[in-house]
């Protein structure tokens, strides 16, 4: 049908509800989470058998597709993307499983949670522009429900109305943007596109297509006047859900970017990389200096995520496979870091029952080994050698500066500075104080939600101190597209 | 015949007919009806330029796209009103504006 | 009918961007796809698009049904009874 | 050479903190007593490779790390990398020692010795590092190293204040490092210093200026040179041995060794580049001397102290000539020696006494000998008095101003001793506030004592390479004439008489008032600042020249003030994120249309 890691995936998401109802039987409120775990790692399996395939030539299902058939094209962009999607969902999966006991739905919440990540799997090994956008609302549905999902507070409910409302128009945005291109050519098929816009002169109504496209896919990315829905929904959701919408949600939309703009609005064509700057420098500079001074320690990681994006754009806007490479090494190393932060706020969260950094003063004495992943991860975030994230944001300055793009470059690198000061904050007010009263109790933090932390925190380590093969892969990627 | 462009202002105007009820209507049942109203004007589109392709011919592409968005819009609909129900339990009102406890 | 501030600049933001696209759209006539038509159709329309859907775009259809399922899920996740609801709502 | 010395130099230190964790859940003293060893070993290996580059001995060692930017991790074995780095273990080898007394009662031993070990491992590594990330990469670690040991004490909130600050700061000077390093690579697609040699030639000036300047900004800012010195002072909350590393081997130095390194790579320096590196050296020199001579807290004189002695150097390399180059060096290593002894003198009365405030101490002479005899040589080389290295050091740089003659040449040489004149003035004002007269009212119910062995032998040690180490000028010069050949004559030991008599002049002039104020006592300290300009000297000398407040003031409440005005954005009314949805969309067509009319 789909390829296999897909096919997989949705096997699992459609038989969970019914392990769910064995599990209310059995009385053992595990079992579906394990499902879910082994579910992922199965499909993470399929995508290696797949991988040495599609990263030599592209993958299309069904083989002879058509100009007009649905089709998924596996690239190597898709084996790049799909690779993190998969393994943040396990990890985030592992870690579930003691993070989400007392909340009831179980059996639906990992139902939602392999939708949500085959939903994205989907994204990226789509073919066709609209199958795309099919399966990007089977990401988005999915997520609503996630952000909302403990909806007998007031917060998730307000986030995930919020979330919901901005989403959906920037879906329906796509849409109609998608209405021009397809007025425009005749056809959705992302190979067949890039055939006819580069025969084709960059039409006025080209520009408009491309302006309702960015615009959509900018509301998952959080570009900067877009991005109001992503400080409420990411601290709203369960930390296990902020993990994966802040380290692989918002990149579906810069995927959705990357796709959209090297393969149908050619930079060649089409100038829209300084639009896309000045939208990146805007996006990073508020989202730094409004994280700057949070209370909470979720949403000051949410803004975050919107500064970095902002590089992320940033590293996109340069439009040289370097700065491909680089965005898709940071989409990665972000993904890692974002995670691992909210997956450590998690375990405070779990610890000591509140978010407010003010009660949660000097908690790592109290939670060791935690601690020092959070700082590991938050050290990475704020590009410190010789860790992963120092390396993407290196190589996303040297884009910036082999770009000519030497203005933006220095935003970046002030902006840079400014996430490493309220990083130091944050690891000052965890780490360097005294305990308060309120966090005296608090015991460390379970083995199976630390097991996932552990590795990730490792792999950061790993990925600073050995880059090569990932680079590798990135650049591998990046070449797919341009 | 009327011209392709009388269409695609039609379009256009209902897109942001359908921005300006999500900037400034208060009710969250409103707000959910203008997302659809962004999905049909998409829709709308999908359906005039599929015959912008040649006199007497109509594109049987746009249309199943059209028959497949209908239906997903319909999925967020759903979704949205469930979610409006927990909304108003909470807060008590439909007034999308009494939802900002969370700013800043 | 009174008018706030958001009202107020929603409707001239709305009417800005009307104005905007009318003005777009009378001087830029739009153009015929670059592409060869797919299929040289004599059936009508309403046949054609059924045929057109199961042969070519089954892909998106299996991936519809989906996201059917999802938002059913999705709507049965949130509407799930929950005995200590009342217990925790009040914050 | 012991096989792989360049490698194990700084493998040994940073494996040795990895393992420092695993020591610690066995013994607290066999983690202690472990940390040490692992430094003298990286020592032993330092010195080892000593006599191959006395006999000539270059090489630079490849492994190619990130092929995609071809780039490799590699080590450079040569005489100033060589130098720089025995300097570095055989300093940080004896702070490690006297730690084990200076720390012994001290919580969280193990993550001080994690962070020492791996200063020391870092600082090695970025002194043997063949490319600039790589060096880039270890500056970044020792920041790192110096932010978790300034806030050792987290439970003062102004440890950690100053260590978020020394970080912040120094990382200030690094963007501009990167941004350096990135330039440069992009013009001439290499990060190995040796690659990066053979092509700057094909470089034009204005760029390799540009460059040059950059790579000088991040050297400011680890050098705490003016204008970014403000973190050095506040880093004193840090334990003693750490601002004694910090001053002595490792941070500070580093960004000297990084103007020295760069000197050596592009051959032709221009004019301008040089002329901003004299000038921050030489007004650095001055004011941080001035604001020691104002200051009560005993190790933020010596703070201020090692800002101006950094002063020296860096002017010393502003001069552009090979002399002047080899006078850096000289006193760097001179510095190293006087300002750890000092350091750990300081160390040992603060241990004994309990506190830094000078004005509570006094007659500490008898009580402490050790510490009295070793802190008075400290202190007699740090004001260049013959014949402790300082002099040697000292004068040599100012010989070389004079040589080099010319506006330039003079006036630095006039800062110089200008600075040498505050200098010994304030080295006098601490010796007598701390050891000499009587004890304070406060220390009268302490038990004062000498500091325990394992404290005083590094200080004896240190002391006796103090006087020693001026008279290696000779085969320091052979030495260093393998990367300038011209510094082979300054191996004979000629002393022009001018200068000499100048400097000597300038030792007298500054020293006797202060021997007349602080040590005989004729006139009373308070007096000097009784008259209204005098009084509005030393408020500007106690705050630092205003810089901190400045910094303050635009940079920290200006962004909190941004911040606070962009939290505002978010109202949290969905109605209005939505009106921002339709303004941003208009606003990208705008921004696409008048690209696509080649607008922008």
């Amino acid at each position: 049908m789909f390829t296999l890691p897909i096919d997989t995936l949705i096997v699992f998401t459609v038989t969970t509800p019914f392990v769910g109802w064995i599990e209310r039987k059995l009385h053992r409120k595990i079992i579906s989470g394990i499902y879910a775990a082994v579910g992922f790692a199965l499909s993470g399996f399929m995508l290696y058998q797949l991988s040495s395939q599609a990263l030599s030539s592209p993958m299309v299902v069904p083989i002879h597709a058509g100009v007009f058939e649905a089709c998924l094209r596996v690239d190597a962009l898709s084996v790049f993307a799909a690779a993190i999607f998969l393994a943040m969902g396990f990890l985030v999966t592992v870690y579930s499983l003691k993070y989400m006991e007392r909340d009831t739905g179980l059996s639906l919440y990992y139902t939602l949670l392999l939708a949500m990540i085959t939903g994205m799997l989907g994204v990226v090994a789509a073919g066709d522009f609209f199958t795309l956008f099919v399966f990007w609302e089977f990401m988005c549905i999915p997520s609503y429900v996630l952000v909302a999902f403990r909806k007998q507070q007031w917060e998730p409910v307000e986030a995930g109305f919020k979330y919901l409302v901005m989403s959906s128009a920037g879906s329906a945005t796509i849409l109609y943007g998608m209405s021009i291109l397809y007025g425009l050519t005749g056809t959705l098929n992302f190979a067949q596109l890039s055939v006819v816009m580069t025969s084709a002169a960059a039409n006025v109504w080209g520009y408009v297509s491309l302006a309702f496209i960015l615009i959509g896919f900018g509301v998952k990315a959080s570009m900067f006047p877009l991005h109001t829905w992503l400080p409420d929904a990411h601290p709203a959701a369960p930390s296990s859900i902020s993990a994966l919408l802040s380290g692989i949600v918002i990149k579906a939309g810069a995927y959705g970017i990357i796709r959209t703009l090297f393969m149908i609005f050619l930079p060649s064509r089409f100038s829209w990389q300084i639009a896309l700057a000045v939208f990146a420098a805007l996006t990073m500079t508020y989202g730094n200096f409004a994280a700057l001074l949070q209370k909470d320690i979720k949403r000051l990681l949410a803004y975050s995520s919107i500064a970095q994006m902002g590089y992320i754009l940033f590293a996109i806007s340069t439009t040289t496979s370097y700065g491909l490479t680089a965005g898709l090494m940071h989409t990665m190393n972000h993904a890692l870091m974002k995670g691992l932060l909210f997956l450590c706020a998690g375990a405070f969260i779990y610890r000591a029952g509140t978010r407010n950094l003010d009660e949660l003063k000097g908690i790592g004495h109290k939670m060791p080994l935690t601690a020092v992943i959070f700082t590991v991860a938050a050290l990475s975030i704020s590009g410190v050698p010789p860790l992963n994230g120092f390396v993407s944001e290196f190589m996303i300055v040297y884009a910036g500066v082999n770009a000519g793009m030497l203005a933006f470059t220095v935003v970046m690198l002030i902006n840079i500075l400014l996430g490493f000061a309220y990083y130091l904050r944050l690891i000052k007010i965890i780490v360097w104080s005294t305990p308060t009263e309120n966090v005296k109790k608090v015991k460390r933090a379970p083995t199976l939600m630390l097991l996932p932390m552990a590795l990730m925190a490792l792999s950061c380590i790993i990925i600073g101190l050995y880059p090569a093969p990932f680079i590798e892969m990135a650049s591998k990627a990046a070449q797919a597209v341009i | 015949m009327i011209p392709l462009s009388y269409y695609l202002a039609f379009t256009a105007i209902l897109y942001i007919v359908g921005i300006y009820c999500l900037a400034t209507k208060r009710n969250m049942i409103r707000l959910v009806l203008g997302i659809e109203i962004l999905v049909n004007a998409a829709n709308l589109n999908f359906i005039i330029l599929s015959a912008n392709w040649k006199t007497g011919f109509v594109d049987p592409f746009a249309h199943s796209i059209v028959i497949i968005s209908t239906a997903l819009a319909g999925c967020i609909s759903a979704v949205a009103l469930t979610i409006v129900v927990y909304a108003y339990r909470h807060y008590g009102t439909l007034d999308a504006r009494k939802l900002r406890r969370l700013r800043g | 009918m009174r008018f706030d501030g958001i009202e107020a600049a929603g409707l001239t933001v709305a009417i800005l961007a009307v104005i905007v696209s009318c003005v777009f759209i009378a001087q830029n006539s739009f153009p015929t796809p670059y592409s060869t038509p797919p299929l040289k159709s004599t059936q009508s329309v309403g046949q054609e698009v059924s045929k057109f859907m199961w042969e070519s775009r089954s892909l998106d259809l299996i991936a519809q049904a989906l996201v059917l399922f999802g938002a059913a899920v999705g709507c049965l996740a949130i509407l799930r009874s929950e005995k200590d609801e009342k217990k925790v709502k009040s914050e | 050479m012991l096989p792989y010395s360049p490698w194990l130099a700084w493998f040994v230190p940073i494996i040795g903190c990895l393992l420092v964790p695993i020591l610690a859940k066995i013994n607290g003293k066999l983690r202690d007593w472990f940390s040490f060893l692992f430094v003298a070993i990286s020592s032993v290996f330092t010195f080892s490779m000593l006599p191959d580059v006395f006999n000539g001995y270059l090489a630079d060692v490849q492994v190619q790390w990130i092929p995609y930017f071809n780039l490799s991790v590699g080590v450079l074995v040569d005489p100033l990398s060589v130098f720089m780095a025995s300097l570095v273990s055989f300093i940080g080898a004896l702070i490690l020692l006297y730690s084990i007394g200076y720390m012994a009662h001290e919580e969280g031993l193990t993550r001080y010795y994690f962070f020492m070990l791996l200063f020391i491992g870092g600082m090695i590594g970025l002194i043997m590092a063949d490319n600039f990330v790589q060096l880039y990469i270890f500056w970044e670690i020792v920041g790192l190293c110096s932010y978790a040991l300034i806030g050792f004490w987290y439970k003062k909130p102004e440890a950690v204040r100053a260590g978020m600050k020394a970080f912040i700061v120094t990382r200030v000077g690094d963007v501009c490092l990167l941004l350096g390093i990135l330039i440069l690579y992009f013009n001439t697609g290499q990060f190995a210093f040796s690659s990066i040699q053979n092509s700057a030639g094909f470089l034009s000036m204005s760029l390799l200026t540009t460059v040059m300047l950059l790579l000088f900004g991040g050297a400011i800012g680890k050098s705490a040179q003016v204008p970014l010195f403000v973190w050095l002072p506040d880093a004193m909350e840090g334990p003693t041995t750490v601002s004694a590393l910090i001053h002595a081997a490792t941070m500070v130095k580093a960004g000297v060794y990084l103007v020295a390194r760069t000197a050596t790579i592009f051959p032709s320096l221009s004019s301008d580049y040089l002329l901003v590196v004299a000038g921050v050296g030489a007004v650095t020199a001055f004011m941080a001397a001035t604001m020691a001579l104002a200051t009560f807290d005993i190790k933020r004189v010596l703070a201020y102290s090692t800002i101006s002695q950094i002063g020296y150097m860096m002017f010393a390399l502003g001069l552009g000539t090979s002399g002047g180059w080899f006078a850096s060096q000289f006193h760097l290593m001179s510095h190293a020696l006087f300002k750890a002894l000092l350091f750990l003198c300081a160390g040992a009365v603060i241990h004994i006494t309990g506190t830094r405030d000078m004005r509570q101490m006094g007659g500490l002479r008898r009580y402490m000998p050790i510490t009295y005899a070793t802190f008075i040589i400290g202190a007699l080389s740090l004001s260049a008095v013959p014949p402790f290295n300082g002099f040697w050091s000292k004068d040599l740089i100012l010989e070389e101003c004079f040589r080099l003659g010319g506006y330039t040449g003079y006036l630095l040489f006039f800062a110089g001793t200008l600075t040498a004149i505050i200098t010994i003035a304030y080295a006098i004002r601490a010796v007598a506030l701390t050891f000499l007269g009587h004890e304070s009212t406060v220390l009268k119910d302490k038990k004062l004592r000498e500091a325990p062995s394992v404290m005083t032998i590094p200080l004896i040690i240190l002391a006796s390479a103090c006087v020693i180490s001026g008279f290696l000028q000779p085969s320091f010069a052979n030495l260093m004439s393998q990367m300038f050949p011209k510094i082979a004559d300054l191996s004979i030991m000629n002393i022009e008489a001018l200068p000499l008599s100048i400097s000597l002049l300038a030792l007298v002039v500054g020293g006797l008032p202060a021997y007349m104020v602080y040590v005989k006592r004729s006139v009373s300290p308070e007096a000097l600042t009784r008259g209204s300009l005098s009084r509005g000297v030393y408020k500007l000398l106690v705050n630092g020249y205003y810089f901190d407040s400045f910094y303050n003031y635009v940079f920290v409440k200006g962004t909190v003030y941004i911040s606070n005005k962009l939290r505002k954005l978010q109202t949290g009314i969905l109605n209005v994120n939505m009106l921002a949805f339709l303004i941003g969309f208009l606003f990208l067509l705008g921004l696409l249309f008048s690209a696509l009319q080649g607008g922008i």
